[in-house]
């Protein structure tokens, strides 16, 4: 498998051409908007946070497959999450997307794995990144709230 | 002092041939085999002779310059001023008409900075704009060539008018003469876009200008390393370009102006050696190109910048202006030959510069970036800082491969076939 | 990328002793043996480690950084980027506190002109001056920390405030409190003087400029290279420095500010690559360093200063500051010891610099600066970019040697018969 | 000889602790103040002109022996010169010194041939030309006068 093929792995593509969570995301209280300046991409992210849960989630935006992938295995993984078990786990994405490749994800971070890949590629980073930045800003923002 | 013209250039002795032969007297390529390097528009490779000629300087003759008197400072400056001399016979300039500048983006703030200066009262008060008076852009220009003069414009009251572009990107001088009034005080425009490839009519926007009284500030970035280019010849008062993207190394940039008016523009980045008289209250500046040279310059890089348009005078302008012609038409070609991808700016066969930026239907310019970067393929995907542009072309960013002396066809056939399985692999295709 | 702290360091390998084991590691002197370079605070010669780490840059890795998805762009970008982390840590600051520039100049001119730019209404109010307002600079200041200053005052109608110097060049803190008042705005000074090489009380003027919540802006051009220097527990505002004093390249130079300070200073100079959206008429920038970082950056050059800033932890800036300590008292008793010589600044066995500017009674400077170049020893002669410093020291030009890691006490015997002979070759001496 | 004692001459050295000409240059109709700014050097010299010749001549200012030296040998030489010899002197001065040491002096440079030797010093260059030009100046403003 090529470094090409295992960034574009077959999940990601899925996922970059039928993304989960795409929605309005102005229905949800926390809203951030997250912006790639290098490329425009951007991603526009909603979140109604209940007991301390992701209790609802939409995103909106566009972008590479990388970015708009990123966003959709996010959506499916941390749907449904308590804020603490989110933030962790952008916190260990965000390790491994800095890595160069070298980290190894733990089961927390699901599909999101895949990503690993993607981390070996130092443009790329940031279209990885861009909903997990937006979705730890919604986070504190409710934190704050 | 080690004549950097005296070096060889690579394994040929005699005059290098733009393409292959030129190819061999950049170190890059022979450490990068099987990779097509298309991305000079963004920033050239340097060849030998240059990088020697910077590595020697530093090495043995190395010390300030334009300070104090001792021979070391002489002979410094003696390299330093020579390499100056030859960078302004390249571009048609007197020495007198050619600052040293970090880039060609500092470049362009010299002047719109200077006009600040000026209209806020310190300086020469024919560069001071004022409520009503109208500063005038294309719609394609480069990042570079528009927020200086936005900010220009919010600080003295000026308005900033922009000549429109079509869908493809090109812009007209009907476009111009349309939005040019006795108020216009300055027209900004590139010589070369980096992104449509257009090759602007510099004379006749000159003679428009002239006809209102307004300065021309060109932005030559991609055209200097690319056309044999005269700036006296044509006319412009101002004008802008960087070593890095001719064969030279990066932290040094060239202002071009008239001298008459680069004595008066008042320099906005002030310090030492730029100056006559310093009192604790206020300073006198020498003329050009001093006045706007403030701390130690670019010294080595000067050097090698000199090496750099020695390179390129050993090829011959002309001849890498007929090689690079011939490249951007089969750039142009190449893409016209994929289904799915299309060409920004002029079609293949108009005139244009050695560049195609391309737009692949249901694939992102980062996808497809990715995928010619794993097939050996270096180009630059994104917006090129050039986002107005890209705002009217309807997309967040294009894919751009472009071209420069050591550029060959072989690379271009490579750039082709790969650009051709880009929408196979993402599942777009049929 | 080629890690430059694996190149070895000239002969030994491992890590270099200052003065003559030092020296070993830097080509000019095997190119010039037999010569003093007592120059070093104009500009700092460059080791092999440097030379060597840019070299391998160039001729193999280098691409445009920042820009666009190409492997060659990260690749460049990872080494460029860590080339600021290595500066950032060596003087106590977080990645993001430094911003890349031309040189200390230009570091000085960003913050003055964003300043400019604040009081124009184009950015953060809390840089904006106005009537009344109060900028304190000393009598001492280099013209890159003098000029900037008179230019903002002039533009926004603040008032320059100098603290004065004796005869001897010197400054104290009490002449400072005499001209703070809550008006005070900014207060920019030398870390240490490039004349008298006084060496100045950061911690107490931050705390006087806090009292008054002034800005502080240091002038670290001659401590930065000399001295272990913790810019975050000095508690300066902003600092300035440049490459090529400290064993690193000419071109590059870095501005240290506090983060959120830098956030918020609007850019002064404008174009790609610092930015966030940008429309035909307005412009978003992006936090630090990058919204000061329009333009291709000094790519090749931060890679070099990365590895000098490498050369000089790996020698140890405790040793060196030792080391200067030593050779700084040497140069004054060189000059004692010589009859009709006088010294500039603190007398030989106070706290100084390694540098000594000198006064030979009844020989002008350039005159002195020749006989010494003609005996092998390398000073600088002028006013230093010092010009009111230097009317108060009632001399148009003085002589200067000035030291650096690679610099032997046998080069100060060398400085010191040199001088002695100067007043018998020009007859007046008894 | 060394390049040092072939610069710094008898010759220069004694014009440089003696000038020639030295005087209040207001007394002139045309004045001109030439600076070095590298070094502060300075110099201030009048002349009057009288049917095409320098009738008088006299200079003020301060700086090294080989700026000093000059003014005092250019004195020496050109005082009662024609505006054209003046003129052409000059221009010759002004080769020889951008020569690097490499132009031979004619005789019309009598004295002033001395600092063919500081021609190879490109940062005294400055130093040498300084009456030169402030003498070059105030002839043309004679001219147009
Ligand atoms: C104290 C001081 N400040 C500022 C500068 C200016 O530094 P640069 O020429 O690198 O901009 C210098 C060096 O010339 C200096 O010694
Ligand atoms: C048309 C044009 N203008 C300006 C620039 C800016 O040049 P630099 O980055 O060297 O300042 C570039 C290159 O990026 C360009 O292509």
């Amino acid at each position: 498998m090529s470094g090409l093929e295992a960034m574009y792995q077959e999940l990601i593509l899925d996922h970059a051409k039928t993304p989960e969570g795409k929605g309005d995301p102005t229905t949800h209280p926390f809203t951030h908007h997250e912006l790639n300046p290098s490329c425009g991409d951007e991603i526009t992210l909603g979140i109604t946070v209940t007991d301390g849960e992701i209790s609802g989630l939409a995103w909106d935006g566009q972008g590479c497959s990388i970015s708009m992938s990123s966003a959709s295995i996010m959506s499916d993984l941390l749907g449904g999450a308590t804020r603490d078990e989110a933030l962790a786990t952008i916190e260990e994405f965000r390790e491994m997307m800095r890595s160069r490749g070298k980290f190894e994800p733990s089961d927390r971070l699901g599909d999101a794995a895949a990503f690993q890949n993607t981390a070996k590629y130092v443009m790329r980073v940031k279209c990885a990144m861009l909903a997990w930045v937006a979705l730890e800003a919604d986070l504190k923002a409710s934190q704050a709230a | 002092m080690e004549d950097s013209t005296s070096l060889s250039f690579g394994e040929h002795h005699m005059a290098p041939i733009p393409g292959a032969s030129a190819r061999a007297d950049f170190p890059f390529f022979a450490a990068h085999p099987g990779t097509a390097y298309l991305d000079t528009a963004a920033t050239s490779q340097r060849p030998d002779s240059v990088i020697e000629a910077e590595r020697v300087f530093v090495r043995s003759d190395y010390a300030a310059v334009h300070r104090g008197s001792s021979m070391a400072t002489g002979e410094a400056t003696w390299a330093f001023e020579d390499a100056r001399e030859k960078v302004a016979r390249f571009v048609g300039a007197g020495e007198r008409e050619i600052v040293w500048t970090q880039n060609a983006t500092d470049a362009l703030n010299v002047v719109a900075l200077g006009m600040a200066d000026a209209s806020a009262g310190l300086g020469d008060a024919r560069f001071a704009l004022g409520q009503g008076d109208e500063i005038v852009v294309t719609a394609a220009e480069h990042h570079a060539n528009l927020i200086p003069w936005q900010r220009l414009a919010a600080k003295t009251g000026a308005r900033l008018v922009v000549v429109p572009v079509d869908a493809a990107g090109l812009w007209t001088l009907d476009g111009l003469r349309e939005v040019v009034t006795p108020r216009t005080r300055v027209i900004a425009f590139a010589h070369v876009s980096n992104v449509t490839g257009l090759i602007a009519p510099v004379v006749d926007v000159v003679e428009i200008a002239r006809g209102v009284g307004a300065l021309t500030v060109l932005d030559a970035c991609q055209s200097v390393p690319h056309l044999p280019v005269d700036l006296a010849a044509l006319g412009v008062d101002f004008a802008a370009f960087s070593a890095h993207k001719m064969a030279g190394p990066t932290g040094i940039g060239a202002l071009y102006g008239r001298a008459e008016l680069l004595d008066a523009l008042p320099p906005a980045r002030t310090g030492g050696s730029a100056i006559t008289v310093v009192t604790l209250e206020a300073a006198e500046f020498l003329p050009s190109p001093q006045r706007f040279e403030a701390g130690t310059q670019a010294v080595s890089q000067a050097v090698a910048f000199g090496a750099a348009v020695d390179y390129l005078s050993a090829v011959g302008m002309a001849a890498v202006a007929a090689h690079e012609r011939e490249i951007g038409q089969a750039l142009a070609e190449a893409v016209a030959a994929v289904p799915g991808a299309r060409l920004v700016g002029p079609p293949a066969g108009a005139e244009r510069a050695a560049l195609a930026s391309v737009i692949v239907d249901g694939v992102h310019a980062h996808d497809v970036g990715q995928f010619l970067d794993d097939r050996g393929v270096t180009v630059r995907t994104g917006h090129h800082c050039a986002q107005p542009l890209h705002r009217v072309l309807g997309v967040a960013a294009t894919t751009r491969a472009s071209a420069g002396v050591y550029t060959t066809l072989d690379e271009v056939e490579q750039f082709r076939e790969a650009l051709s399985g880009v929408r196979t692999f993402f599942g777009v295709s049929a």
